[in-house]
This record gives structure tokens, C-alpha cells and sequence, in this order.
């Protein structure tokens, strides 16, 4: 059974052996759900308004996302998939920075060393090495960092996951991979993707410990990850969390979730939103967190509205340290090209 | 034979599906290939029509994919299946050039591996990161493989029947951005077979060889070029393994001059493979040297900027305006 | 601890609540030990006579790849590791042919449709997902076909380990995954391999079944595997099996064993060797066993002592069902050069 | 200033244990590289020398070994790396490629990733199948890696220093067959870096442009032609990105003909490139169509075929005779 401190209809849940975090605690966390959730969705609404690309929104697992990067000290690592924009945000990143992916503008638009949170991966899994040789080259050093590394059900499959896991504890990395089971890879549903009793046995063979968390409940995650990342620091080794949550939208914009699942699946987990939860435990009045998440949600807007002109060096500019002799010849050409260009319109209009 | 107006997408679909039904070892699978019929909706309605053991959902794991297909294979079934997206066919790199390309060879032809590894690939669709490579030339460089990619729905239902029916593997490149492209495709038909080449377009000044995703391109620009008063001719290798030399190097021969245009990074890839083996056999034919017009050598730009990446109308024409056309 | 049957001094272990397998069954695997023993032995001195390239021992690892082949019925398939040449002759390829891979002669020296028997597999663990292929295909026919995927120790750390095993469970494969645990991959001890308790907890995280055996133990091995076999074929799904033994040679001929290990290490197995043990137990007269075992050594070093003229045609003839136009051009230019250098040859000799 | 008779083997261990000395970033892993030493014994005696955090064996996972070193070399390292065998490369491609290749590009140059993927390669040893693969072609293609390989233990010492001091990822590329080779090495010398190509023999005729295990066979060749009354010229290129086309085309300007001489199969390799990219330059300079002796374009053979594949002189020499020497 996955811990749950806090149940859906927002009640302590008795005897889990684990104390509730205390109310400041909580209070940050839903200050920053909040803030998520509208963020996940004003997302989602600039997609419409073809200002973003894409937006694989994590709606409903704002939880996971928030507690992974509250957990974490200053001198810790994040590294998210693509869904995890919001794991981003909270760690300090500005969020139009943490969009400029799916914005199009280019590939990581944060510098990974300020927050210490590495680029989006979206090639499933292969962040999960990266996290561990963050961690090892931290340990060698002798210096306290902790790696909470992301990973969806679906990036579980994929060869990465057991190579990295299997590193870690081998090195005794301090790592901390934390699953968000949202039940889908795109279409595909986690009775397809494992025939595993859960994702947490998936530690076992490879001598690490395995928690499950319910993923809608920020308390229990607080815990559950709390307790991971320092026992990580202490020189525990490495953890796997699987915590148990729903992708309430489609995979992207792009998905027809339709086609795979009913609707009535979608609406049987509205009742376990994570902040409703949260809320309802802590019985505050939500105006003045909501203040907070408008302004993100402006300057969001803002940002993205606001359009950068590509520079056209910058294409040839990040590939080596020192440009290649080819490619300062390509970049010359297409400097010509561009120029020519510019020529013929000014001389045609 | 029949006549459907059909995207690139539909005619690979009623590929699947015709192949499904005349051979009942033909089996599909892939991540969301099933309900869902894939991102692109390439096997839309296959695990209704064939059921459940004839098109299903994998685990997210392409490794996995490709080698249960190799075993699939070896014991009488003819897989077809789906990487998502081009940079996500990558892990499973070690099966494809250790074993799919190998185990013929391996077993002195006693064990052959009749499978099509579908690769929507290129770029021109504004996607993200790893959604828009290239990589063919990883594929074309690796013996054992046959590397096919059409550029009409008309061939792209004509080669992924050959490629189903094909005793040998088939990585089949399927162009992103063409998918919705439309055309009355003749069904049941059976046009060059793989490994040969067709002239898209005649032309007597010089030569454009293109495939997959830049034939379009090619064609526009010797559109333009007419206009201009000069005659290009297109080339669609259609095939890049096995390469219809014939086809080509007769083609380039008759103007003298030509142009290579697609989208890959231009280092050691299939354009410059194209440039070598033509430059070889048509040296004393070509008046210029063979130009390439391909995706600058670096990493698949963000959208925003793939429009200065990639090969376009006028790039191409500048490459030949370039053909030396004046005695110097 | 791993199901053993009869100890290192040949005494049958009490209460081990399974069943001794039947006295003819043991005589059978007790020849097969000392024929694939022999064969062991003469391929490694073969090499040394430089009539094989390399020879990768399983000297020590008889009784894995004996029971291996010999639970198989027919119609069932087994995928070896490049040590398991020993399995593949038990399961009746021709020890020459069998051997072929490391005389240099070709890649696979036998039909894998002959007795069912996969090519050797060097890249580690990628034989494992085509075993999963294999038996699904069987499956979807309504065939009841068994597959026996080998695989070593530190094969397990590969990525194609993992999406083998969870496809073969999330497809319900029948396929028997035999781990051959010798304690080394290469000079690398299996400490630094893994920190699980042991690779059959491997099976966990997929929802596979895994036991142990004691892999010098044929009886064991007989028991263990032949269950496995017959569940897999009732429908029962995939297992996983490690047998714990020891790889009493260098890793090939090529290797340094002395680098990484101790020789007092190695001595301390002679006492538990597989062949001993079972013979103490039979309480048999080896003699006759030792004829077929000098015949089939005999039958190898006449097969190995023959050469076989590279034939120029084969280096294009399989790498298509068709040669390609390319190819044919390839073929004639070699054909071509060596004409001429025959020709050259005559002229000047 | 030292000077020390060294196998290229021999070569290669002293530049790890010098970088490992003058920079204590630099780590070391990979497997059977502690204790062993490597089964080439490149890594022999770091262990001992540096200790277990410095140079260390890890499980048997080539993904996870590249993309171990992508993190440690984001935070603070050199991870230099050693593939076991070509063609154990493969598992790690989609990190080498998606990854390695990327992450400066990704974050505008904000993470580096200074690593070293060392890869025995080609062949020539009478290895069995999977320990023989030319596989250059595919890191070449890749925009965003250095590609470099040796032939002589001189250059072996010079170009691995270089590529463990180097800011980007190198992809490293040690010719099997010549790890036994020894010659007086220079220590501590600083030859051409990264990106320039020697011109190891001079010679009018004709050039032969080579790199890594086939410099030794274009030395051979060039001994031979010479005593024939040719000269030829032979050019080692050892790095293969970035290129140096000014030494290599001032090389084939002033012959006028040339051969390129590579291992690998030539479809779509880097010989194609350098054919292309040579042709594209020089054109008016050749005499004749710039010829290519390479592997043949199927998977690496048995030991006992691998004369037969293999670019030998003879081979060489045919192509050389080739180049239209008549008038015709
Ligand atoms: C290696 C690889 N294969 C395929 C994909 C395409 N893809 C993107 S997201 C996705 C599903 C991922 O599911 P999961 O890991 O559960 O994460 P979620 O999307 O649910 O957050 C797939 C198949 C990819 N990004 N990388
Ligand atoms: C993908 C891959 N990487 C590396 C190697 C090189 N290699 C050959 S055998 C071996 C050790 C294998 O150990 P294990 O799986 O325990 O099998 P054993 O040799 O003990 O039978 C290694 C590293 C390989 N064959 N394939
Ligand atoms: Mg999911
Ligand atoms: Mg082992």
C-alpha cells in the first residue's frame, strides 16, 4: 500500500507510523501547487493560442513535481523528463525560461548550473545515468549534493532506467529516482507496460529500497521524499519512489486521449486532486496563494507572448567550444544567403 | 486495381492493412501502435481489424521492440514495427547493426529476417528536440540493411508492400512532413520495386537527386528554375539501399551537371555517398563539380529556427547557379 | 538459499522437498558432463595448437549447459552466450560445426532450424529479446514451444536484459532465462556487477518468478529448470533462474586470470565440481562414458585439423537474399583481383 | 622532453597516466579496466597508481557507462571511457548521439561536456564477428563530436592528451591492429592538434589520403609504387572532425589524383566524404576521378575471409594504376 498521510477527502490518515510535516510545511506546498496548477494550465491554453508548441502538462500531479524540487537543498540536483516543467519552475527556474523548449526558441532556455537542474530529457530514461554521474562526481568530491532524478511508468521499460539504477547502487550514488506513475505512457497503460506487482519491487533487483507514495498526497511525499533524500545524504545510497498519481489531460495537446481511455477513468480521480486534499487539511482560505500564481501566470503570458527573433548565428555558435573551419564556412553561407536575401527585398519592395 | 485520393499516411496504413490481410504472418507492433493506431495514425484501425495478437502495444522499450522482432522473424513471422520518431530508434541501434542486418550473413542465409522497421524521420514538422533527425546514413552505412523512403503516398503504399514482402530487413524512412500530403494513389499496384530510382521530372540542364522529404523541394525549385529559363531534372532515389546507380549516373549524364539536396547534416552521409559514386562514374560527364545542398553540420536546430536549417527552394537554386554554368 | 540436491560429496541432500530425478536421467547428464568436459578440454588445447582463434571456457559449467539443453523437448529452442558451446552441442550440432565461430571459418557454423538452436550470441544479452521473440511467435501460433535464453552474470547489467525480461512477462512468453552466475564477467566480480541479493531477485521488478540453484548440482539443475520448462509450456509464464557456479578457466585463452583473482580462489571449486560430484553419487564406472567422450574429442580434432579454403563468394552471397547491384560490382572486382594475382602467381612461379 | 620506445598500447597508458597526474578531474572507467588493465591493457596499472576512484571497473553496461560519464563530465570531471570492442559501442549510441553529441548545443554552451570515449576498432586481428567494426562513419555523421584516431604511438600519446585537455567530447578511436606497433615516442610534446591532418610521406604523382590502421598499408603502398617508379604522397588525416581540408586538398592540388584508403565499408562512409568534399574543391585540379579502396560493403567477415575484405596494397596499387595515367 502506498503511504498516504493525508486521504482525499483532505483527513490525517491514522497510524501510518509517519509524523504529518508541520503546517508551515504544508502551507509552502500548496502556496506552490497552486501556483503549478496554474501554470500547468496556462500552459496548455497558450498552446491553443499556437504560442507554445506543445505542453505535456502534469495537471494533477502537480504533488510530485513540487515536493520532488521542495526536498532538495540548494547544493542538490533536479533532473525532469518534459512533463516535469513544474518540478522546474519550483526549483527556481524562471518559468518562461523552463518553456522556451516547447516555445520553440531553443532547446534548454535556463542554465542548468544556476538551479542545478539539468535540461528537459525526452529521450525516455537517459536522464537517469546523467543523475547518477552527477551524484558519483559529487561523492568523489566529497561534497553532500543529493540527485532527485524524474522518470515516468513508460521510461521504467526502457533499457536506461535498469542501467542507471543498477550504476547507482553498484557506486552508491546518492540518488533518489522518483516515479511518477501516472498509469500511461501516451496511450499505453501500465498493465502493458509491467506485469511487476508495482514499480517500487522494480528496486529490488538491484538491492535498492522501493516506497510507494500516493502521488495526489504532498504530505506524504513530503515524507517519503524527505526522509530519501536524506537518508541519500547520509551515504544510504540511492532510493526508488514510485508515487502513485494520473495524468488528468491528454498525453500532449497533440494526444487523443479518447481514443484509449473513458472519460469516467479521468473524472474517478477529480476527487483525489492533490490540492483540493491539501486544502481541505489545512482549511485555508486560497485568495492569497492564487495572487501569487496569477502573477506567474502574467508574466508566463508575457514571455511568451513576447517574440525573440532568431539569431541566426546562434545555430553555429554551441556546437564545439571553437567553431570547426566547416562549420564557420556553413555559417558564412548562410550569412550570405541571409544577406542576399535582405538585398532582394529591399530591392524588390 | 483501384484509385483513392489518399495522404501519405492513409497509403501507408492501407499497406499495412492490404499486407495484413493477403499474409496472416504479417504481424504490427510498436508503442501506441494499438488503440491509439500510433502518433502519426499510420496503423489507425489495425488492432480492431486483425485483433489483438496481430497489432499491439509494446512496452516503451525500442530495444526491446527491434530484438523480439528479430526472434519473431526467425520463427516465421513477418514483423513490421514502429519507432516513434527518428532519435528514438536509437537505442535500439545495437540490434539493428549487430543482428538485423547481420544474422543473414551470420547463418550463411539459413536464417533470414523478413522485418520492416518503420522510422518517421526529417524534420520540417516545428518539432522539438529528437523528434526531427535525420538518420538514414547511420541506416545506408550499415551492410545488410535495405534503406527505402518514399516521397508520394503512391510510393509510399507501393514500397512498404515490397518492404513487407521483402525476404531481408527493410528500415523504411517514412518523411514527417509529407504525411499529410495527398494524392490519388493506385492501390494494388506494383511500381519500381526497391532499389530502383524514377525520374520525378525531365530536364536538360542539369540534375537534382533528392529522396524522402527533399524531392518536393527538388521539384519546386526546377519549378522555379523553368520559369527562370532553366532545365532541371529531378531524380527520386526512392531506394538508397540498394543505390540505382543506373538510373542515376544516365540521368546526371544527360545534363552534365548536378545537384544532391536533403536534409542530414552533409558529413559523411548518403549525399556525399551520392557525390562519390556518381563523381566516380560520370567524371568525364560532368562539366561541374556535383554540389550538395544539405542540413547544415550540426545538431537539429529548434523550430524556430529550422527554416534557416533546412534545405530550401533557394538554396538549392543557388547551388546551381553555382554549376559553372560561364567558361572562367 | 539455491536448490540443491545432491552436495559437493556426492550425498543426496535430505528434505529439500523435491524430488532426486530418476537414476537413468542422471546417467544421462553424468556422459554429457564427461563428453562436454572432453570437448571443454580439447577445444582449450586446441587453441593453445592454434587451430582456434580463442576458445571461451565453461569448464566447471558443464552441468548448467548439459540440463539446459537436455530439459528441452524437440520442438523448444535454446539461445546460447559464446560459452555455451558445450549446451549447443548437447542439443546435437555437430561439436565441429558447433566450433566454427571460433576456428574463424564463418560466423555460425550450424543451422539454427536443425536442432533449434540460435547462433551463438556475442554482443551480451541481445539473444534474450529475440528469445522473447521466438516464443511469442510459437505462442501466437498455438505451438508449444519452450525457449532456454542463456546468459551470464554480468550480461544481466545490460539494458537488453531488462526489456527481454519485461516483455517476455508482460507477454506471458514461455521462456526460460538461465543465468549462468561464475562469479566473473570477464575479470570483473560480480560484487561490482550488482548490489541485489542475488540475480534471481532480478525477477521481481518484472513480475517474474526466480529461483536458485546450485549450478555445479546437475540433479538440482535437472529439477529446477525441468520445472520451469513445463510451467513455461503450461502457460505459465516466463522464469528466471540462476545457477550458482564458477568459471574454473581464464575467461578465454586470451585472458590473465591471475590479474584479478586468486588462484586459492579457484581451487576452492575444484572440490565442488559438478562431474565429481555426480559420478560420487552414481557411484558409476566413468569408462564407458570416457569412449564417447575421446570419440567426440577425436571427431573435433580431426574437424579442426581440416582446413577449409576460404571460398571468396561467401563474403557476398548472405549478406542479401539478392546481391545488390553493389555487391555483384564487389564481387567481380575481387574475383578479379584474384584472378589476376593467380595469374601472376603462374607467370612468376 | 622524453623520448621512450612505446607500443602504441604502451603510448596510450602513459597519456592517461600523465593526464591523470597533471589533472586530477580526469577519471577512468569502463569495463575490466581496474585490475586488468583493459583487455589491451591501455589502463594497465591506473588502479594502482591513482586508486579506485580514479580509475575503476563498472558493471557490464555501455549506456550506462556514457551516459555515467555525460553526468560526472556536467559536474566537474573528465570521464575518459573505454568501450570494450567496436561494435559494444552500440548500446551506448542513442547517449553518444542523443546526448554527448547535444548537451553543449542544448544549453547554448552552458554545459560542456569534456569526456573521452575511447573505442577499439576495425579490424585486422582475426577477431570474431562483432570485434572488428569500422565504425567512424557513425560518429562522423554525428555534428557535435570530435572523431579522432592515431597511427602511430607518437601520435596515439599526442592526440589522446589533446583530446582529454579538449572542452568537447572526443570520440577516440584506437586501431586494434596497431596497438602492438612501437616506435621512439616524443612525451610531453605538443604535435598538431585536434583538426590537422600530416602529410606523412611526400610524393608527386599521386596522393593517398588515409587515416588510422590504413596509413600503414598507404605507407606500404607508396614504398612499393616508389621502387615501380611512382610517387606517391600519403596523407594521415587523424582527425576526422573537424577536418582538415586545407592540408588535404593543398596535398591533392599538388598531385592531381588520388586514392582514399579506409577500412570500413565505403557506402556512405567517411571516405565517400572525403571524395565529396575533395571533388567539390578541387575539381580542375584532377586529373581523374578521386578513387576509394575500401572494405567491401558487407558485414565484417571471419577471420579466415578478412585478407579478402581488407584494403591491402595490392588493392591500392590497382587503384592507383586506375587514375588514368594514359591518355585516352
Ligand atoms: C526513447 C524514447 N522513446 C519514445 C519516446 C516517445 N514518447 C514520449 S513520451 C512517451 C510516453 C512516456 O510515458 P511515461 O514514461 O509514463 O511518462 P508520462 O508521459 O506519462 O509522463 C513516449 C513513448 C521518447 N520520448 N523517448
Ligand atoms: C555488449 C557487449 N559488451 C562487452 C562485451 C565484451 N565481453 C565479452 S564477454 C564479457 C564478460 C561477460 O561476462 P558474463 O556475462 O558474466 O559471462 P561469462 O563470460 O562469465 O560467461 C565481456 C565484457 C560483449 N561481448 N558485449
Ligand atoms: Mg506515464
Ligand atoms: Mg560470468
Amino acid at each position: 500500500m502506498p503511504v498516504t498521510l493525508i486521504d482525499a477527502d483532505g483527513h490525517p490518515v491514522p497510524e501510518t507510523g509517519r509524523a504529518l510535516p508541520d503546517e508551515a510545511t504544508l502551507r509552502r506546498a500548496l502556496a506552490s501547487l497552486i501556483t503549478a496548477r496554474r501554470l500547468n494550465d496556462q500552459a496548455y491554453a497558450l498552446v491553443r493560442q499556437g504560442r507554445l508548441a506543445v505542453y505535456p502538462s502534469s495537471h494533477g500531479q502537480e504533488a510530485c513535481q513540487v515536493v520532488a524540487a521542495q526536498v532538495l537543498a540548494d547544493g542538490d540536483w533536479l533532473f525532469p523528463t518534459y512533463r516535469d516543467t513544474v518540478a522546474v519552475v519550483e526549483r527556481g527556474v524562471d518559468p518562461v525560461e523552463a518553456l522556451t523548449l516547447l516555445k520553440g526558441d531553443w532547446h534548454c532556455g535556463w542554465d542548468p548550473y544556476e538551479h542545478r537542474v539539468a535540461p528537459h530529457a525526452t529521450p525516455l530514461a537517459t536522464q537517469l545515468p546523467h543523475a547518477v554521474g552527477v551524484a558519483h562526481a559529487a561523492r568523489l568530491r566529497g561534497e553532500p549534493t543529493v540527485v532527485m532524478a524524474l522518470c515516468g511508468d513508460g521510461g521504467t521499460s526502457e533499457g536506461d532506467f535498469h542501467e542507471a539504477l543498477n550504476f547507482a547502487a553498484v557506486l552508491r550514488a546518492p540518488v533518489v529516482f522518483l516515479i511518477q506513475n501516472n498509469e500511461y505512457a501516451i496511450s499505453v497503460p501500465l498493465a502493458r507496460q509491467t506485469a511487476a506487482p508495482s514499480l517500487a519491487h522494480k528496486g529490488v533487483g538491484y538491492g535498492i529500497p522501493g516506497e510507494r507514495v500516493d502521488g495526489n498526497d504532498a504530505a506524504a511525499l513530503l515524507s517519503v521524499l524527505g526522509e530519501a533524500v536524506e537518508r541519500a545524504r547520509a551515504g544510504g545510497g540511492p532510493q526508488l519512489v514510485e508515487a502513485h498519481t494520473y495524468r488528468m489531460q491528454a498525453h500532449t495537446n497533440a494526444d487523443d486521449a479518447t481514443r484509449y481511455r473513458a472519460d469516467a477513468d479521468v473524472e474517478a480521480w477529480v476527487a483525489r486532486d492533490p490540492i483540493a486534499r491539501l486544502s481541505a487539511y489545512l482549511r485555508v482560505d486560497e485568495t492569497a496563494y492564487r495572487e501569487q500564481a496569477e502573477r506567474v501566470a502574467e508574466h508566463v503570458r508575457d514571455g511568451l507572448n513576447r517574440d525573440v527573433e532568431p539569431d541566426p548565428a546562434q545555430l553555429f555558435a554551441h556546437v564545439y567550444a571553437t567553431e570547426t573551419p566547416q562549420l564557420r564556412e556553413q555559417a558564412a553561407q548562410l550569412t550570405d544567403e541571409l544577406d542576399r536575401s535582405l538585398d532582394d527585398e529591399g530591392a524588390l519592395r | 486495381m483501384t484509385h483513392e485520393k489518399l495522404s501519405m499516411a492513409q497509403a501507408l496504413n492501407r499497406a499495412l492493412r492490404d499486407a495484413m490481410t493477403d499474409d496472416p504472418s504479417v504481424v504490427v507492433f510498436g508503442e501506441d501502435v494499438g488503440p491509439l493506431g500510433g502518433v502519426f495514425r499510420v496503423t489507425d484501425g489495425l488492432t480492431a481489424q486483425f485483433g489483438e495478437d496481430r497489432c499491439f502495444d509494446t512496452p516503451l522499450a525500442e530495444s526491446g521492440i527491434v530484438g523480439v522482432a528479430v526472434g519473431m522473424a526467425m520463427n516465421g513471422l513477418r514483423p513490421v514495427v514502429e519507432m516513434q520518431f527518428d532519435a528514438f530508434a536509437y537505442p535500439a541501434f545495437e540490434q539493428i547493426v549487430s543482428h538485423v542486418a547481420k544474422m543473414r550473413n551470420r547463418t550463411r542465409g539459413r536464417v533470414a529476417l523478413p522485418m520492416v522497421i518503420r522510422i518517421p524521420y526529417a524534420g520540417g514538422i516545428g518539432g522539438v528536440e529528437h523528434h526531427c533527425d535525420s538518420s538514414e546514413a547511420y541506416y545506408a552505412h550499415t551492410p545488410g540493411l535495405h534503406v527505402v523512403t518514399p516521397s508520394t503516398p503512391t510510393d509510399a503504399y507501393a514500397l512498404l508492400r515490397e518492404s513487407i514482402a521483402s525476404p531481408d530487413p527493410v528500415v523504411f524512412l517514412e518523411p514527417k512532413k509529407l504525411y499529410w500530403s495527398k494524392e490519388e494513389v493506385e492501390l494494388g499496384t506494383r511500381p519500381p520495386a526497391i532499389g530502383r530510382a524514377v525520374v520525378r521530372r525531365e530536364g536538360t540542364d542539369a540534375t537534382l537527386i533528392a529522396y524522402g522529404p527533399s524531392v518536393p523541394i527538388a521539384l519546386e525549385a526546377a519549378e522555379v528554375a523553368d520559369r527562370e529559363g532553366r532545365s532541371l531534372q529531378v531524380v527520386d532515389l526512392r531506394s538508397i539501399v540498394p543505390f540505382d546507380d543506373e538510373t542515376v549516373c544516365a540521368a546526371v549524364r544527360s545534363t552534365g551537371r548536378a545537384v544532391v539536396v536533403a536534409e542530414a547534416a552533409g558529413f559523411a552521409s548518403v549525399s556525399s555517398e551520392i557525390v562519390a559514386r556518381v563523381t566516380e562514374r560520370c567524371f568525364h560527364s560532368l562539366a561541374a563539380p556535383i554540389r550538395r545542398v544539405t542540413g547544415f553540420d550540426i545538431p537539429y536546430p529548434p523550430p524556430k529556427y529550422e527554416h534557416l536549417h533546412l534545405p530550401g527552394v533557394d538554396r538549392v537554386l543557388d547551388a546551381v547557379d553555382d554549376l559553372q554554368w560561364e567558361d572562367s
